[in-house]
């Protein structure tokens, strides 16, 4: 099975070719649906085999490389299209073609009637397989590809709607702030490549050659600097402080692209990614610390801001934002299995998150379609009380934002409690571990008060919605309740797979699964940390409790606000206006690159182009040719005319020429 | 007292001269025996004696004969310039008729003169006398004077007449006196014999009078050549003479300045090297660059190409200047080259002109490129190569210009001419722009092209792509040639 | 006595070449460069060339200037109408100073070559000096004598091509 | 005989003077009675360094000299009165059509 | 078979006398008789590609006597190795795709525009094939004729301008380097170098100063035509007004001149020299790539913003042939070819659109994407190999490129080089969005209609090659790495002689400082010696103590 790895980018490939070049003869929907869904759902079982064989076989054999054929080879640097197997990317094959092939079957429905059904569908199979080339590359060019793919495909999707102008502003930032994080990956993959090779001739990209070599690094130094670029890299597609403001606009591609891309799958690449280098990274306690923080500092800045917004679509984006940023806190303190765990419990409940808040929208959309409103149909504020409605949709989406918010028994509380945890108890950061859990705690209690606040506003109360419409409100069809219910059953139970040990019910199936994969990594990252006294079990059991007493506090404060005194909402933005106006314009961070890099940049552009280029350049230039004009005026108008003048100048040159000989 | 005994001479190397002459006498004679009118038969029948001529000239090539007493001497540098003036001549010849009829002034004696103007330019070229040489000069000049002056009703062909004699004596007067100093000098007027005494002097050099006799001469003969500053009458003449003869003038004269200049220079004076590279490294700089930059604001096309003929007297004077066999053989493949283009450029201006030189202008040339598009393309190929863009033989001469004067070590010579050939491109490339760029004003409904202008546009074109594709064998004539003196 | 002379001359050569170039009118001007040309024929004569003298005379003072007079006078040219620009006065006297400087130091500094031809004064006295200018022209210089005569010839034509009423 | 530099210094005062009237004077006519000023200067040389010298080149030149000037007398003559029948004029700053 | 490179370069001439028969007002003949000529050559050329061999030598070589007078031999000496091999293919092959776009784009004049792109396409191939230095010079200044008036006469408004500039600026440089030609030659010439023959002066060993002028002479001549900042500003003009054929001649074949200029000539010819301005040059390169990049940003003629994008993708091959390594410059190569084709299906995109509408103005377009959704695809393709997205052409080579460049000295540069790449993704889509995107607004937009079949033929092969360059450039790296790797060790020894050997202590700092002269190659050498990364091997997980260098 491993040999057939190929397979598994092939069939999106496949799909995205029929539809991409034939979907518009085509026509038929359900042709067009069908064949990308299967696609994906084939590279889904491909998938499904290879984890059989792999959970076969021995841990230390669970590393497998395909070669497809060369590609570029020159000089000494060698990258070949190649696969890699290994348990970290089994997993993430598994979350992308599961949760993608959900998705695709979610987007025939949702996607219904849409000009374009056939563009849209090519391009999620392109980007199926953009997302498997990135987990599965075994080097770092070949995951470049699939990084920058995914990129493309999200650009793509998120300009679905090209004819909107906010559509195409949100897909090009997408892509240009991506390509920033690309910018660092490619740096990054420079000098670890110049170091390997001129310090120690190994010329290389390959993960598994550069984790057979990875002793020979450095702590520090040259590593940090390597993996701070790479990390810019992650930033960019994992959506992380500095980086993060395309994602919430990424918004204004149809739904179920926001839940594939910006929340399943491509957003975690950056997590992917420090989890496929981990061994890079962890030699550089310097970035180690650095990731954590900007996690940490994410995390909760994102939250924040989740609290404020009234869009449901933007709330779960915010939400997204803050959730890699627990992500990237968990990497950044060496918790790198408690990462890609909770990527995966994320994508679950997630996907589910944003199918869900679609199923919504779709309806209200079609509600309001009716009686020909304009109301916003994503906005929170036309919504409520749509339990009824909208049952499925509502129970799933109830069970995914429990998970997230993190109550015991779901699976975001398992994810998250480990990250919290990790993040207090690795001695990786000094006394910093205490900062990083606290703020991880109460972006946690943010968390559930805006998740609740959306339920609240969304499903609960009163319905707001134009009367008129009320009546056209209705639950979706089969194919969009369907992928729901299946997602919102994994994000119930899907934290089983990585009880922590303390609760001692399960072993730790995930963890010890990623094993192999970190080994190495803890190990080198256990010579620099400070070995101070290990927290007791009783400390963890007690942060456990704490962190889901936060939770519910937070689902507290949201019910008191939202459900029992809706006029709450109201006094506190009167109270606080200003606070309200920076949360609510995301702490205008928008406007503060605008004014900082984008302003600068064009003016600086215009200058160069009307003052520099045209005045500067082209003035000497044509500087040069008017002197030599003007020359010519001058040497034209002692051509006089008069032979006394000629022969003067004959005389002249005579006299200068003796002159010179004379007196020389 | 005894009976003079004039020696035995041998006629040979002058026997071209002789044929010339004599052709030129029989013509002045027919033509005042024959009926006004048609005079074309003149042209015909001395372009048929020019063509003879240059074969009897072609057939003295590898001989070296000296005759009357070291006044004169047949070798290759004379038979290649011979060829060179013939050529000139030749093609003058053609393109004079059609526009002398048009212009109204065809007489008869207009091809006597300009044999006889060939006379003199192949005395200068072959004569190893300063004598022989000088009166070659006056032959050349005077009837210059005439030909210049040759459309008696143009005001403008007057002044230019008139303005080349004033100016033209004048410099005959330095010339006359360098003459006198190196006479004064040496002790006598034979090149060989001044060869061997500067030869014998210690440090010529130092000879101060020897050195002012150089460079007096030099005044003299850079005058003919249009070299700053003692250019100044070019344009002017240029422009008012009649088109064929300022054709004739630009490229014979100037090549027949350039043998004797060669000729004297480097067969008698080879030990003042050093000084007169320095002068010529100047001279080649002002020359070509008040050439080149002055034409750049012309409007008259005649003009244009006068300033364009100055600075190619620069660029030959880079040549001179380094005054080694690649630099002097430049000059003589140049000259060659510089003939068969600059003429065709002349006779293509020709026909677009309308009576009375009016329709001179560069503006007057919109639009040619597509109505009339095979004079455009010989003018096109004609510029071009007067710019020194390859494959035409402009280049090649160009290459061996320069390419001398980098040999020799003046790096600096060579760049400031081709950064002038850069300069000059653009007004070539201006004419050129009105021929393709701009619309068309006129229908061009006046030109008709006689065949003896289709014949001179023709050898214009072959003289002007043969030498530039193969030109090995045109620089082997001219490096023998240059390998004598 | 023969320095005394010679000063005479030179004085009278010079005031009239002046006069040439400071004449208002041509007439004069031609006089004057007659009387110059006399001077120098007897150079030619001091200088033991009376040949020479005799053409220069026949030659210059008698064809050509008659023929400047000739034509002064056929053009009825008088004095010149406008003054003369000063500062061209100013630039021609500038530039022939130092013309003047230049040629002077170069005659006086320099050697000529040494004398070493076969014709002292006393020879020309023997033998006649039209003679040995005649044997000269017409042995070694026999293609220069030659080539005058085309020169003639095309000055001729010239002449009636350019001046003659009608051709 | 005097010395051969009297000879050669009045020689250049000549050409010197011819030079300045050729530079200075406005008639066309006189113009060229400096030029041929000029040319008898050369001559006076010539035949001071003949003699000096003690060969008859420089005298021999002096001869065609004279001949060339005669030639030139009569085709510049022509120019001059072909110019005043168009003209009116000999002054030499009426022959400008042409400049710049 | 053995000058099948002659019959190469000369069927276009073959083809031009044939054009003169073919009376001026039968323009389809006229065209299909050049779109013929242009695909026999571009078979023929094929036949060249078929029987080269994968070797350092040079192949197909012809050497004739040409021209011996004087000092001078030239000898019509040609050759290809892997180097030039793709630089002709790719004149070939886009030939044919020029030919096709001026179908409709041309309607007059036809037969004078036929006999320029034929005698333009003599030109280029015969300066890529020449192995005499002369001869090399005559093709190269043969191609400005053609090109001047394929700008002067079918050019837009401002064309006479752009012509005289293009001409005149190209002229400066290349007279230059004729002089350091000469100069060259006569150095050769004592030292026993009997002709121009290219492969003669590579063994010549010169002086310092004297390598210095005669480099910069050529890097002047070649830097005119890359365009190098800040030579660059006759490019944007000369683009705007070329008519679509000529644009896309100039980007794909043209402007390769200037860098196979300097891989050919300039470095291998003073590699000393090449190495001492490395530094100067690689600025200019990134200056270009970041200032054509912002100035491209803010055009409002889409041609002139492909025009400045063509300068930032030169800067990019400029840098990576500056790294002196394999790896730089076969990305220079690939990318001279990529920038090839993908900026040459970028001038045909923009000739389409400005066939339709007659204006270039960024402005004036918006929401095409609805209307013309082939024409869209094939844009959006083109954009992103523009962009150098992975899996496209552009990629390979910009990766290679910064990748050499980076091993190189060039590391400073090499990084902010590599923010080029987000600028490009700025501007480009920027530019894409702006055109294709938004609402439909403009009347006359909602009339276009989508690309016809001849466009789609002339487009496809780009994308074809666009993606098979992207994901298989085994073949034509393959070919061309015998040839570099050749170059790299020649220009290498030359280095070490120039005593350029780096000391081994600068190369542990751990991102190097561009003060410290790197080794310009791989310095395999020099690693084991006195090295405690090296020893690292003995102690696997050493502790960071045990480097020095960790200690600021």
């Amino acid at each position: 099975m491993f040999d057939n790895v190929w397979l598994i980018p092939l069939f999106p490939l496949i799909g995205f070719l029929i539809n991409g070049l034939f979907g518009k003869k085509i026509k038929n929907e359900a042709v067009i649906g069908g064949i990308g869904t299967l696609m994906i759902f084939l590279s889904f079982l491909v998938s499904c085999g290879i984890l059989m064989q792999m959970i076969g076989l021995p841990p230390e054999q669970r590393v497998f490389e395909k070669v497809l054929f060369p590609w570029i080879h020159s000089g000494n640097f060698k990258a070949d299209m190649a696969f890699l197997v290994d348990p970290l990317s089994v997993i993430m094959i598994m979350v992308v073609t599961g949760v993608g092939s959900l998705i695709h079957l979610y987007s025939i429905g949702y996607m219904h009637g849409e000009e374009g059904f056939y563009r849209f569908f090519a391009y999620l199979n392109l980007f199926c397989m953009s997302m498997l080339l990135l987990v599965l590359g075994s080097n770092m060019l070949v995951m470049f590809i699939g990084w920058e793919g995914v990129g493309l495909c999200s650009y793509l999707l998120i300009g679905y709607y090209f004819h909107k102008k906010s559509a195409g502003d949100a897909a090009k930032k997408a892509f240009v702030m991506n390509r920033v994080g690309d910018f660092g990956f490619l740096i990054g993959l420079f000098t670890l490549y110049w170091w390997f090779g001129s310090n120690h001739n190994i010329w290389t990209v390959n993960f598994v050659e550069i984790k057979a070599a990875s002793h020979l690094l450095p702590y520090s130094g040259v590593v940090t600097f390597a993996t701070l670029c790479f990390f810019v890299g992650a930033t960019g597609k994992s959506a992380q402080i500095p980086l993060f403001t395309w994602l919430p606009d990424a918004m204004e591609g149809p739904t179920p692209v926001s839940a594939l891309i910006h929340a399943a799958t491509m957003v975690t690449a950056g997590v992917y990614m420090i989890g496929r280098m981990s061994f890079v990274f962890v030699k550089s306690p310097e970035t180690m610390m650095v990731i954590a923080v900007v996690g940490a500092a994410t995390a909760i800045f994102a939250a924040t801001i989740g609290t404020a917004q009234n869009d449901i679509k933007r709330v779960l984006a915010y939400s997204t934002v803050s959730q890699l940023g627990f992500m990237f806190l968990a990497m950044g303190v060496g918790a790198f299995s408690a990462g890609i765990f909770h990527l995966m419990t994320h994508a679950f409940f997630k996907a589910c998150l944003f199918l869900g808040s679609g199923s919504v929208i779709h309806s209200m959309h079609h509600a309001l379609h009716k009686i020909h409103a304009h109301d916003d149909a994503q906005d929170m504020r036309n919504m409520g009380g749509l339990r009824k409605a909208m049952p499925i949709t509502f129970l799933t989406f109830l069970v995914s934002t429990i998970a997230i918010s993190g109550i015991p028994g779901f699976s975001g509380f398992f994810s998250k409690d480990e990250i919290l945890w990790m993040a207090f108890a690795n001695p990786y950061h000094g006394n910093l571990n205490i900062v990083l859990w606290a703020i991880g705690a109460i972006a946690a209690c943010f968390t559930a008060f805006y998740m609740f606040r959306l339920v609240f506003m969304t499903f609960f109360g009163e319905c707001r919605i134009n009367p008129k419409a009320k009546g056209y409100l209705h639950e979706s069809p089969l194919v969009i309740t369907i992928p729901l219910m299946v997602l919102g059953t994994l994000a119930a139970v899907g934290g089983y797979l990585g009880m922590p040990k303390i609760l001692g019910m399960l072993p730790n199936y995930f963890e010890h699964w990623l094993d192999p994969v970190f080994e190495l990594a803890n190990e080198y990252g256990s010579t620099y940390a400070h070995h101070g006294a290990h927290p007791s079990h009783a400390i963890e059991w007690g942060l456990m409790g704490l962190s889901v007493v936060i939770a519910l506090v937070g689902i507290a404060i949201a019910f008191t606000m939202y459900v029992k005194n809706t006029e709450l909402p109201g006094k506190f933005v009167a109270t606080f206006p200003t606070l309200h106006r920076v949360v609510y314009n995301k702490w205008y961070v928008d406007e503060l690159y605008d004014y900082i890099f984008v302003n600068p940049c064009k003016a600086f552009g215009q200058f160069l182009w009307k003052g520099f280029d045209v005045l500067v350049i082209d003035g000497v230039v044509n500087g040069v040719a008017n002197v030599v004009m003007g020359f010519s005026g001058i040497f034209r108008y002692l051509q006089s005319g008069l032979i006394y003048n000629y022969a003067f100048s004959m005389v002249l040159g005579v006299v200068v020429m003796l002159g010179y000989f004379i007196f020389k | 007292m005894d009976m003079i005994l004039i020696p035995a001479v041998n006629i040979m190397p002058i026997l071209p001269e002789i044929a010339l002459s004599v052709l030129a006498m029989a013509l002045l004679l027919i033509n005042v025996f024959s009926p006004g009118g048609q005079k074309s038969y003149l042209a015909y029948i001395s372009f048929i004696g020019i063509v003879a001529t240059a074969v009897l000239v072609a057939s003295g090539w590898g001989t070296h004969v000296e005759s009357f007493g070291g006044s004169v001497v047949l070798d290759n540098f004379a038979t290649f310039f011979k060829i060179t003036f013939l050529i000139a001549a030749g093609m003058s010849v053609l393109i004079s008729d059609s526009y002398m009829e048009r212009e109204g002034c065809n007489h008869g004696e207009l091809y006597p003169l300009i044999l006889f103007t060939v006379v003199g330019m192949m005395l200068m070229a072959s004569g190893t006398d300063l004598m022989t040489i000088f009166l070659g000069l006056e032959v050349m000049s005077v009837s210059l004077y005439i030909l210049a002056g040759f459309n008696r009703a143009s005001k403008k062909s007057n002044e230019a007449g008139l303005k080349y004699f004033l100016l033209g004596a004048f410099s005959t007067g330095f010339l006359l006196y360098g003459m006198a100093l190196i006479y004064g000098a040496t002790g006598t007027t034979r090149l060989y014999k001044i060869a061997a005494i500067v030869g014998q002097m210690t440090l010529p050099s130092a000879n101060i009078m020897l050195v002012a006799g150089m460079l007096l001469m030099m005044t003299g003969f850079c005058f003919k050549i249009a070299a700053a500053p003692f250019h100044m009458w070019t344009p002017d003449v240029y422009e008012g003479a009649p088109t064929p003869m300022t054709a004739f003038m630009s490229t014979g004269a100037k090549a027949a300045g350039f043998a004797a200049l060669l000729r004297i220079f480097l067969l008698a004076l080879p030990t003042l090297q050093v000084e007169w590279s320095q002068v010529l490294w100047v001279l080649a700089v002002l020359t070509m660059t008040i050439g080149n930059i002055t034409a750049l604001r012309q409007d008259n096309i005649k003009r244009i190409l006068a300033y364009s003929s100055i600075a190619h007297a620069g660029y030959a004077l880079v040549g001179f200047a380094a005054g080694n066999g690649t630099g002097t053989a430049g000059i003589l493949f140049y000259m060659f080259s510089y003939t068969f283009m600059n003429i065709g450029a002349f006779a293509i201006i020709i026909l677009v002109s309308k009576k009375g030189e009016t329709n001179g202008n560069v503006s007057d040339f919109a639009g040619l490129g597509f109505k009339r598009p095979l004079l455009a393309i010989a003018m096109t190929l004609f510029l071009f190569s007067l710019a020194g863009v390859p494959p035409a033989a402009g280049f090649i001469g160009k290459f061996y210009l320069f390419s001398g004067a980098i040999q020799k070590g003046y790096i600096w010579l060579a760049i400031i001419g081709v950064l002038n050939s850069a300069a000059s491109a653009y007004y070539y490339l201006r004419i050129m722009v009105y021929m393709y760029f701009k619309e068309s004003t006129e229908e061009f409904e006046w030109i008709s092209i006689s065949a003896p202008v289709a014949l001179a546009l023709i050898i214009a074109v072959a003289g002007t792509l043969i030498p530039g594709i193969v030109p090995s064998f045109f620089l082997q004539f001219a490096q023998m040639a240059v390998k004598l003196i | 006595m023969e320095t005394l002379f010679f000063l005479i001359i030179t004085l009278i050569a010079i005031i009239s070449a002046i006069l040439v170039i400071t004449c208002k009118n041509p007439i004069n001007s031609a006089l004057a460069l007659i009387m110059t040309f006399f001077c120098l024929a007897t150079y030619y004569v001091m200088l033991d060339a009376p040949f020479m003298a005799a053409v220069q005379v026949m030659v210059y003072a008698g064809a050509i200037m008659v023929l400047m007079v000739f034509t002064i006078m056929l053009l009825n040219v008088r004095v010149d109408a406008t003054k003369t620009h000063s500062h061209k006065v100013v630039f021609g006297l500038i530039i022939g100073f130092f013309s003047f400087i230049n040629i002077a130091y170069v005659l006086v500094k320099s050697q000529a070559a040494l004398p070493t031809g076969p014709y002292s004064g006393e020879m020309i006295k023997k033998i006649g000096h039209t003679e040995l200018v005649g044997r000269e022209i017409f042995t070694n210089f026999l293609l220069p004598f030659e080539i005058t005569s085309i020169l003639l010839l095309v000055a001729i034509v010239g002449a009636v091509i350019l001046a003659k009423k009608k051709i | 005989m005097e010395n051969l530099n009297s000879y050669l210094i009045v020689s250049a005062i000549l050409f010197t003077i011819g030079t300045i009237g050729v530079l200075t004077r406005k008639n066309v006519i006189v113009i060229f009675m400096c030029i041929e000023l000029m040319l008898n200067a050369v001559n006076l040389t010539f035949v001071a360094f003949s003699r000096y010298l003690g060969n008859l080149d420089g005298q021999v030149f002096v001869f065609f000299i004279m001949t060339v000037a005669a030639a030139e007398a009569a085709v510049g003559l022509a120019l001059i009165i072909a110019f005043f029948n168009n003209k009116e004029s000999i002054d030499v700053e009426d022959i400008n059509i042409m400049k710049w | 078979m053995s000058n099948v490179l002659s019959l190469t370069t000369f069927l276009p001439i073959l083809g031009v006398l044939l054009l003169l028969f073919i009376p001026k007002d039968s323009k389809g003949v006229l065209r299909n008789v050049t779109l013929a000529v242009t695909v026999v050559t571009f078979l023929v050329s094929l036949i060249i590609l078929n029987g080269f061999q994968t070797n350092a030598e040079f192949q197909f070589v012809e050497n004739v006597p040409w021209i011996a007078a004087g000092p001078f031999v030239m000898r019509y000496n040609i050759g290809i190795d892997g180097i030039s091999l793709w630089l002709v293919i790719l004149t070939t092959f886009i030939m044919p795709i020029a030919v096709l776009s001026t179908y409709t784009a041309v309607e007059e004049k036809v037969k004078e525009y036929m006999i320029c792109l034929l005698l333009l396409e003599t030109g280029m191939l015969g300066a890529f094939i020449s192995l005499d230095l002369f001869l090399f010079y005559i093709f190269w200044e043969v191609m400005l004729i053609p090109m001047y008036f394929m700008i002067g006469i079918w050019g837009g408004k401002n064309k006479i301008y752009a012509a005289v500039k293009f001409f005149i600026y190209t002229m400066v440089g290349s007279l230059l380097m004729l002089v350091a030609l000469v100069y060259l030659y006569f150095q050769g010439l004592n030292a026993g170098i009997t002709d121009f023959g290219l492969l003669h002066f590579f063994s010549l060993k010169l002086d310092m100063a004297t390598q210095i002028w005669l480099f910069l002479a050529f890097a002047f001549a070649f830097a005119i035509k890359v365009p190098m900042f800040p030579l660059h500003t006759w490019l944007p003009d000369a683009h705007t007004e070329a008519p679509t054929a000529g644009s896309v001649i100039l980007a794909a074949v043209l402007l390769k001149m200037g860098t196979y200029g300097y891989v050919r000539f300039a470095i291998p010819l003073f590699p000393e020299a090449a190495h001492k301005f490395a530094p100067l040059i690689a600025t200019l390169a990134v200056i270009g790539i970041i200032y054509a990049a912002l100035v491209a940003m803010v055009q409002e003629d889409v041609k002139k913003l492909v025009a400045y994008s063509s300068v930032a993708h030169l800067g990019f091959v400029m840098l990576g042939v500056f790294a002196f390594n394999v790896e730089g410059i076969s990305g220079g190569m690939l990318q001279m070819i990529n920038h090839g084709i993908s900026t040459g299906a970028l001038f045909l995109i923009v000739g389409f659109i400005y066939e339709r509408r007659h204006t270039r103005l960024i402005t004036d377009f918006g929401g095409l994407s609805k209307q013309m959704p082939i024409f869209a695809t094939v844009f959006m393709i083109v954009t992103f190999s523009s962009v150098g997205l992975p899996g496209t052409n552009g990629f390979v080579g910009e990766f290679l490129i910064l990748l050499g460049a980076f091993e190189s000295q060039l590391r400073w540069w090499t990084i902010i080089a590599t923010s080029g790449v987000i600028l490009s993704a700025v501007y480009m889509l920027w530019v894409f969005q702006r055109v294709m995107f938004g609402e439909l607004d403009n009347p006359k937009n909602q009339k276009l209609p989508d690309l016809n079949a001849r466009e789609i033929a002339i487009m496809v092969p780009l994308l074809v090659m666009i993606f098979f360059m992207g994901l298989y450039p085994k073949p034509f790296i393959d070919k061309m790495d015998p040839a570099i790797k050749k170059l790299v060790a020649q220009i290498r020894v030359s280095s070490v002689n120039a005593s350029v050997i780096p000391s081994p202590n600068q190369t542990m700092m751990p991102t190097g400082n561009p003060g410290s002269s790197m080794p310009a190659g791989h310095q395999v050498e020099s690693a084991p010696a006195g090295h405690p990364a090296a020893e690292a091997p003995a102690a696997p997980h050493g502790a960071p103590a045990v480097n020095p260098h960790e200690q600021k």
